[in-house]
């Protein structure tokens, strides 16, 4: 395997919440040898790097096995219904704006049912990191396409494959507004953390498309390992140049690709009245 | 609270109709207010055609001397500035021979969809009367008919055009008044109809207010503070009252992009210890069932305002019918007890919302409340509402302590939930069955104990004498619910009148049933009238699913758009006594 | 089609566990294809934990000499390969003193909650003597153990193990056969529980099917063509069977992003005349309410199967429940009629999935069949099935006239539906409420007349006697459905020979009710039990509310996983006796 | 207003259907003025071009002032709920592969709660075309904002505005690999009809973005006509090209621009067998 990103000491030695305090007890689900083992890694670790009280963090996800994430951690953890955790983060970061809010999940959750949440999330622009565990299939359900199968794929419920092209995640996130655009892989959870980190440190909509083996249902994605390379260039900030290079991307390229300025969505947060103070009654006064 | 008895009072029924941009909803509404303004109670709805400008529109107006938002039994005055497409809504209209019928004498023959009513034709020169005035219009002339009719004072219409047109100016103003004197005059010789003597109102005695408003404020003082809005005919009002007030209080609106993100929106809020709320009507309440079964089984309150309107489906979206009970009581997959409540009136939507931010809030579980598109969009004169004080208030883990349980098997059933940032009350949420500290279990007794304490939480709850309202006795009980519930009470003093005694029983709660409050309530009582305006009686199957009822039991319904008038009622139980 | 009546059967039930990756599945499936070629009747389902791979699990085998496909009180044997998690699941495995456990004498003790059956306890060091074939695994050792106890000869084992790893080749098979060998000669001395003696069968008499399966093949064979597809638990298999299968009659299968599409997909199929289905689970279920309630409105047919799991929300995706009756009946806003169906055990999936195409066409309605996890992933022994005649045959206007009018007011209700292509039989299908030709209308006769032709076309269907399965007789009635019903079967078997006589009506026909055919079906009844797998006893007041019952009437019932066993009715019943 | 697109004469005198044939007599709800008039012209029109028989045709749609057009048109109509118009014509379309499948309807419909079917439309490419009438506001609930509208537009559900940048609904048809994008306006209903006759004609899923200002809400957009101009350069076939214009195109050129070259979806039709001479129980015997 390549030397992924340098490997920086992303956390002092002496400070107070180390990788490990942001893991929960709980035994995951996952088969041995699944790639969600290294996001969660690298999740835990970005969080060390960033020194969060793990109170004041919150992870939200869907349904499928990467969306168990959350009870893995030993954050705040909302394990919603398939394909809806976007809005449930943003309704989440929209009224408690105080909280970081970290939102994960997998393919079918985030593309096929969450697809809509996703591209609106995305223009929204709430502070929000996205973080999706891309294994090219719907693993819970034990092994059905999802939109980012490749066509020919066979499995069960559409022999032969889907015949519909894949979707790219990165280019409808970059069309549809995101602000913050990275690629990851889950062998290397030093440099996914360092990208999360990252993400999360950056303001408005982040999305981290990390690259995660599925070994039970995709054991040929082990190859990932060695198809997966650093991004030759440094992350853009102009959105025509990197829609360029992401539709010519061959998907392996691996470190944050694109950093945009918009500015993140404006709650209009700070009214000064309490509610007893101001007489909506006036209003309707005969 | 308990039911007033409008008996022995004075009533008016008028309705302006018109075809689009004729502006019969301006001459409705300009009456009602100056109306309002003299002391007059009521209400005004309207019926309108699917058409956003233009179409046929009414607007069905009641002045009642004492407080009442409900129906009467048919219209005295009609006043059709123009005919057209008429016959699409003549059965909502009710007229009878004592009525009289005012319409453009250049407009045509009256329809007969409504001359059969055999009601008094009077013909005036409404449109051209109008062209007296340099840019009059005919629906003011139509104003200063029906000003003389109620005798209502041209000051009073005066200050309310005035209020109205705003910055718009005078100019518009004097046109205006121009023209309602010409039609004052044409109307001269007419027999006065109605009209009231009050002490002078004193500023903020009485309020106009519709419905959806009342539903928005009724929130807003118990607690919401994060609402996620989708736009659905009838319930975007109370979304669109919403958006200025909350940030004032320090709240936030985000508009979604559809039902599934709205719901999920405010259980995001919610989750983070905001009082949260969406308003939706039929369509957008079935795109929200999976999320609330996920709130009900992941304990996060919320509260659905469900402004109902005709179904299935699309249905009749500007109509009112009373045909989401089902789903909203059943409509969640598995066994997933919540709150269902119904505001009764106008006036109640203040209440009700209130008492269901606080339910919800104390009982961590959603609430949908179901309103109708008929009080949602009626405006009605009610009285200055005193504040209650029940305000949102969940029982949070503020210590949680070493072994912090977020879904603890306790007594009540509930259990102190544990908000972000609150040091040591991490959990997950989540909406796969669990064990008490949450974590995913498919165990035989998690999910029975869960299953008891979700449903214990909601049976035990003390709902003091608020699930219903109850007033009158008898023999015969009237069960009903919702905006049908104004002309029960009306049918109620009339039949009271007539010497039958009859109990009403007006369910402001629908979920959880109240067996026992019910048993009480039914102590001598022979027979039950279930009154309900849908086409499966869905109020009805709901009853004997749930109640024990040892009286026997007839039910009375029908679809929308037709209202039930107090009339029918009175029938329907004088034929069965 | 009535319900057979297993008495003086003979039946063993055998609990194969171990935790993942130890091939309890493989043993116990291997075991009961080589009963099943013996002649053995019975049911294979199985209980694991969330886990894709790894994590506990468990077969859950009965053999009957009958045909019968309903669980039986407890298990004769449970064989542990390990004990890991085994108390996750120890409910679901009923035990008894008169049990028998056999165990790895290295597996560490009995875990207390099974030891604490008091079953007998037998140790044998099973890993241990799978190590004396090179790769042998110790669940062939279990498998070797287990046909000793039930007499099945090695030929049919090998011939099953040879099918099942087919082109794996004979090297793994020789050391499969050769640590069977070894189980057996353990078991030597152990005495045989349970043997069975037949004539030969013949190929193809029997078949080993499941209930996912058969709804898949009866669908095809009542005239499904087109399905569109979102995978979930544990409904896919119904999905994955028909994805190869369509093909070969010209149909195709379409995987959608999600259910809010796939409803809409067979929507716009329906509409353009290839009868279609879906097949989902609650949270499914719950996104495709909306659309349903267009597909109403519209009358487009189309099928859902809801193969029912623990709720509510996700819930317990891989364990069975029966209650999703109340969003299937009631979940749809307004008032929208519409089928629901349930099969009565895994065969039944067979017949009710082609009755219910056969239904929703004839009638253009959805209609939901509510299966279950129980039966829809158990495999069976059934008779080869006879064919139906009953194929989709929809009213289609061929010769559609001048005036077309697609919803037309007919007396059946039932209005000849045009097909895009068919000329001059142009229409537009619309959700909105609107006037027999189609056009949106929001007036009150084309409301109510609308609404009571959707309904008539329902309650006037001529629904023959399969609108429930009849059986047995006496003044005691249990009524239940799905797969509650085989358990009811043998427990009124059971009863009658210990002089208890008891009627069983398992309903296969939900909505329309049928309250003139149950009249009939009551006469003579006095006590009326209903049995369901539900926290909330939908089931019953779902019947409450639709029926009039004469007779006291009371509900047994218990929220999922634990399946409701024969013995537990006949106990409730003798205690209300 | 400037010339649009010349105007060739797209059907032959002499042909068996006009345009007024595919009207239905059924008069529009629409508000004196709405651009909605315009193009329910413009897609009779296209249909006279094309002479298909109306009875082969079928006009598919949501829910919004814009999807009320089925029912003026003479065809075979299908007017759904808010939001699920493409899945509809997705299964008529597979089913029936026979038929032309339209589908039409608003930005809210559309791309709000319609996003998801969107792109994933775009994706499967079935051989439908999908109009959408844009007047970036949502006409029939009376006037909010839409994903196309102005992030300042004030109006009462968010005023002062969403402040959120709109959607561009071409960027993203092309990101989710739509075969044919145009842009329509409903002022020029000609050079609108000649849009789509191209677009049905083309295999595979097409997309034609039609200006249709809504007089009553946004009034202003009366103004259009004098800012759409005609695309000052051919379609291109290549996406990255298409992607780097639309990403800087400023919503107002008109034109077929981008055609791709993606293969329909390929439905495996055509099984020989009838359903009885096909053995399914064979895999069940014991
Ligand atoms: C509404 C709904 N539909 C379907 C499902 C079934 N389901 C659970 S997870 C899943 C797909 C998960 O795929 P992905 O998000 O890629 O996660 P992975 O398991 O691959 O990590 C599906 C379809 C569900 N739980 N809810
Ligand atoms: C599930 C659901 N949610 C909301 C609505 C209310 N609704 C009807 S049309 C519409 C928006 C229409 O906007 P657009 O598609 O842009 O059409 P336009 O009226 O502008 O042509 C909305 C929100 C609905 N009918 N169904
Ligand atoms: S099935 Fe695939 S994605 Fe799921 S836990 Fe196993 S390896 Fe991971
Ligand atoms: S509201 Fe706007 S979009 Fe709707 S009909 Fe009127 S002008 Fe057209
Ligand atoms: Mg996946
Ligand atoms: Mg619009």
């Amino acid at each position: 395997m390549i030397d992924m990103i340098s490997c920086e000491q992303i956390a002092p030695k002496t400070s107070p919440w180390s990788a490990t305090d942001y893991k929960s007890k709980l035994k995951p689900i996952w088969c041995p040898g699944c790639g969600d083992f290294s996001v969660l890694m690298a999740v835990t670790k970005a969080m060390e790097a960033l020194q969060l009280a793990p109170k004041d963090l919150a992870v939200v996800s869907g349904i499928g096995c990467s969306s168990r994430i959350p009870a893995y951690t030993s954050c705040y953890g909302f394990h919603g219904v398939h394909g809806r955790s976007l809005p449930v983060a943003a309704g989440l970061k929209a009224a408690r704006p105080d909280l970081t809010v970290l939102c994960t999940g997998g393919d079918g959750d985030g593309f096929s049912i969450g697809g809509n949440h996703f591209m609106h999330a995305c223009r929204r622009n709430l502070d929000i990191t996205y973080v999706v565990m891309d294994n090219q299939v719907y693993g819970m359900t034990k092994g059905q396409a999802s939109p980012t199968t490749a066509p020919d794929w066979d499995n069960p419920l559409t022999p032969g494959g889907t015949g519909i092209s894949p979707f790219f995640p990165l280019v409808i996130a970059l069309a549809a507004g995101a602000n913050f655009l990275a690629r990851g892989f889950s062998g290397d959870p030093e440099g996914t953390a360092h990208i999360i980190k990252q993400a999360i440190e950056y303001p408005g909509f982040s999305f981290v498309h990390v690259l995660s083996p599925c070994v039970t249902y995709r054991p040929e994605q082990k190859e990932w390992r060695n198809m997966v390379r650093p991004s030759p260039v440094e992350a853009t900030t102009d959105s025509a140049r990197a829609a360029r290079r992401l539709m010519t991307d061959d998907g392996f390229n691996i470190g944050v690709l694109f950093r945009g300025d918009r500015q993140p969505f404006n709650l209009h947060h700070g009214a000064s009245k309490a509610a007893s103070s101001y007489d909506f009654g006036a209003q309707f006064e005969i | 609270m308990t039911l007033q008895e409008p008996t022995n009072s004075k009533s008016i029924s008028i309705v302006v109709a018109g075809s689009g941009g004729a502006g019969a909803m301006t001459t409705g509404n300009t009456l009602f207010d100056s109306a309002a303004k003299l002391g007059w109670h009521g209400s005004l709805t309207r019926t309108l055609g699917p058409q956003i400008r233009g179409g046929e529109a009414a607007a069905l107006l009641r002045l009642t001397s004492e407080p009442n938002t409900g129906p009467d039994d048919y219209y005295q005055v009609m006043l059709a500035i123009d005919w057209k497409n008429v016959e699409r809504f003549a059965p909502e209209i009710p007229l009878r021979p004592d009525s009289l019928i005012i319409c453009d004498s250049g407009a045509g023959d009256v329809p007969e969809v409504i001359a059969q009513s055999g009601a008094k034709i009077v013909q005036f020169p409404i449109a051209k009367a109008a062209k007296k005035v340099k840019k009059g219009r005919p629906n003011m002339v139509a104003l200063g008919i029906l000003a003389h009719l109620t005798n209502i004072p041209e000051v009073l219409i005066s200050e309310t055009l005035g209020q109205k047109l705003g910055a718009k100016g005078d100019q518009v103003l004097q046109t205006s008044l121009a023209t309602v004197a010409i039609g004052r005059e044409l109307a001269a010789d007419m027999k006065v109809l109605a009209s009231i003597e009050t002490e002078p109102l004193k500023k903020g005695d009485h309020w106009i207010i519709s419905g959806n408003q009342a539903a928005g404020l009724g929130a807003l003082n118990g607690g919401i503070r994060f609402v996620a809005a989708y736009p659905i005919t009838p319930a975007t009002e109370v979304l669109e009252w919403l958006a200025p007030a909350l940030p004032e209080v320090g709240g936030v609106l985000v508009q979604a992009e559809d039902e599934l993100s709205s719901i999920n929106m405010i259980i995001g809020s919610s989750y983070g210890g905001v009082p949260a709320l969406t308003a939706t009507s039929g369509p957008g309440l079935a795109l929200m069932i999976e999320s609330l079964g996920l709130a009900v089984a992941a304990e996060v309150p919320l509260v659905v305002v469900n402004v109902m309107r005709g179904g299935p489906s699309t249905g009749i979206p500007t109509k009112s019918e009373q045909s989401d009970l089902n789903i909203a009581v059943y409509g969640l997959h598995g066994d997933a007890p919540h709150l269902v409540l119904a505001p009764l009136s106008v006036e109640d939507c203040l209440f009700c919302l209130q008492w269901s931010v606080y339910l919800a809030e104390a009982m961590q579980v959603p609430a949908i409340v179901l309103s109708d598109q008929m009080m949602g969009q009626a405006r009605a004169v009610i009285s200055r509402p005193t504040p209650h004080d029940m305000v949102a208030k969940r029982e949070v883990a503020h210590d949680p302590g070493d072994n912090y349980q977020r879904y603890a098997v306790t007594e009540s059933g509930i259990s102190p939930m544990s908000i972000p940032g609150i040091d040591g009350g991490q959990y997950t949420a989540d909406g796969l069955e669990h064990s008490p500290s949450g974590l995913p279990s498919s165990q035989t007794e998690h999910h029975a104990e869960q299953m008891d304490k979700r449903l214990r939480k909601l049976t035990r709850f003390d709902y003091a004498d608020h699930w219903a309202d109850i007033s009158g006795d008898g023999q015969l009980a009237i069960i009903t619910w919702g905006s049908t519930t104004s002309a029960a009470q009306e049918a109620v003093a009339r039949l009271q009148q007539n010497g039958v005694h009859a109990k009403l029983i007006a369910l402001r709660l629908i979920t959880p049933a109240q067996p026992g409050k019910m048993a009480a309530a039914l102590i001598g009582i022979d027979k039950i009238m279930v009154i309900e305006q849908s086409h499966s009686a869905q109020l009805f199957g709901f009853l004997k699913a749930h109640y024990e009822f040892s009286a026997s039991i007839k039910t009375f319904h029908r679809p929308g758009p037709l209202v039930i008038r107090p009339g029918e009622i009175v029938n329907q139980i004088q034929e069965w006594s």
